[in-house]
């Protein structure tokens, strides 16, 4: 089993950070979103600047609406977006 | 009980073609005394509005969508539902979202359409990117509005 | 204030169009962002309903459906309106009535097309009588919920 | 100017009372739809029988819904109906 999760971007958000998807490791497992966000935000400037500046920031955890309090697998599909403006 | 049939939902890029769409629903499922239906389009306006790009989460929207469309069966009683959402680059005019339910009475298919919308607006994963004339890209920024519509039916 | 387009308001034997309808909704003025559409048809069952014979008093209903039309566009600030009843004998599944509406926004096109459905069941000059099977004949009797249901626009 | 006043009946009580429309007399003017409708079922036992046996009757005058306490004018078109079943 690979410690790696892939996050997605999407929308605004994808332009702000420049790319559209991205693998990273996950440090320990079980961890929060919120945990994951604030050690990657601390190793990557551009996210830390895009993230603080997109207090709306909505995540799905395996194409399912999520919250940062939940928790992270290994292998999981996390995906950052904008609130949704469909329809 | 009758049987209804499973609800269709589609995201595209091709038109969807409305009369096609409203006579399927109105012969899906025997018992059926009314659909209702409700079809979104680019606005245009004196701000010189030319086009919108929609994105969205492959995979996330189709699931969202059919849990949607799921879920406004059993809460209506419905017999028969339908969602199309196009993506893509859409001119102004241009059809983006088709909602459609039937039903026996008059009732439930209106209030789930009204439902259907309401939810699919703020709960799928699309976003609206604007184009101008002028060349001005701007993202269309969620509205409480729609917020406060999607919660009322809570 | 943009300008829309006469309500436009059809009695007649035939079967309509509805994709053509949309159609015409959709595209009749410019600010048009949403359309909302209600189409009742003759419902089946297990009682042997064969067909309604749609009786009207001709005059008094296009005065009436015209009245109505343009109470809605007022109210719901429509860009556009349509109301077609059926008359004449219809078998189970035939379309009876199309109602629909344009506005820049869904909540007005939606709101106009329930309240539309809503009063025209009460008040315009209509009757319905159904033919079954076995060859009973029975004259639809007014139903108090569709009473309250028109009421709940005054 | 004719003192009369066409009445139309519609759907069952069309078939109740055996006649799609008639012309009436005026006796009086004005008059209200309700005293002209007494002074007829006086004259017309049919008539009688089937508007005591229909309680929930609409009138319109001039194809304009219209209560039995409002006044007929000769030439008016009076139209008698159960209440509406439409859509």
């Amino acid at each position: 089993m690979t410690q790696d999760v892939t996050i997605f971007y999407f929308a605004a958000l994808r332009e702000q950070m420049g790319r559209e998807r991205e693998a990273v490791s996950l440090p320990a497992s079980p961890m929060t979103v919120d945990a994951l966000i604030q050690g990657l935000r601390r190793q990557d400037s551009v996210m830390d600047e895009v993230f603080a500046a997109s207090p709306r920031l909505r995540v799905a955890i395996n194409q399912t609406l999520a919250t940062f309090q939940d928790t992270v697998k290994p292998g999981d599909e996390l995906a950052f977006f904008p609130p949704m403006t469909g329809g | 009980m009758l049987h209804s049939p499973e609800p269709r939902v589609l995201v595209q890029e091709d038109l969807f073609d409305m009369g096609a769409e409203m006579t399927r629903l109105s012969t899906g499922a025997p018992g059926t005394g009314g659909i209702s239906v409700f079809m979104g389009q680019v606005r245009g306006g004196p701000d010189g509005l030319e086009s919108l790009t929609l994105e969205h989460y492959p995979g996330m929207t189709e699931k969202v969508l059919t849990d949607l469309a799921a879920s406004a069966m059993e809460r209506f009683s419905l017999l028969g539902c339908t969602l199309i959402h196009r993506v893509g680059t859409l001119a102004v005019g241009a059809p983006i979202v088709f909602v459609g339910t039937a039903s026996a009475h008059r009732a439930e298919a209106l209030a789930g359409t009204h439902f259907l919308i309401d939810r699919l607006k703020t709960g799928a994963p699309f976003w609206k990117c604007e184009q101008y004339q002028d060349g001005r890209r701007v993202w269309v920024e969620a509205r409480d509005a729609d917020d406060k519509a999607a919660a009322s039916w809570d």
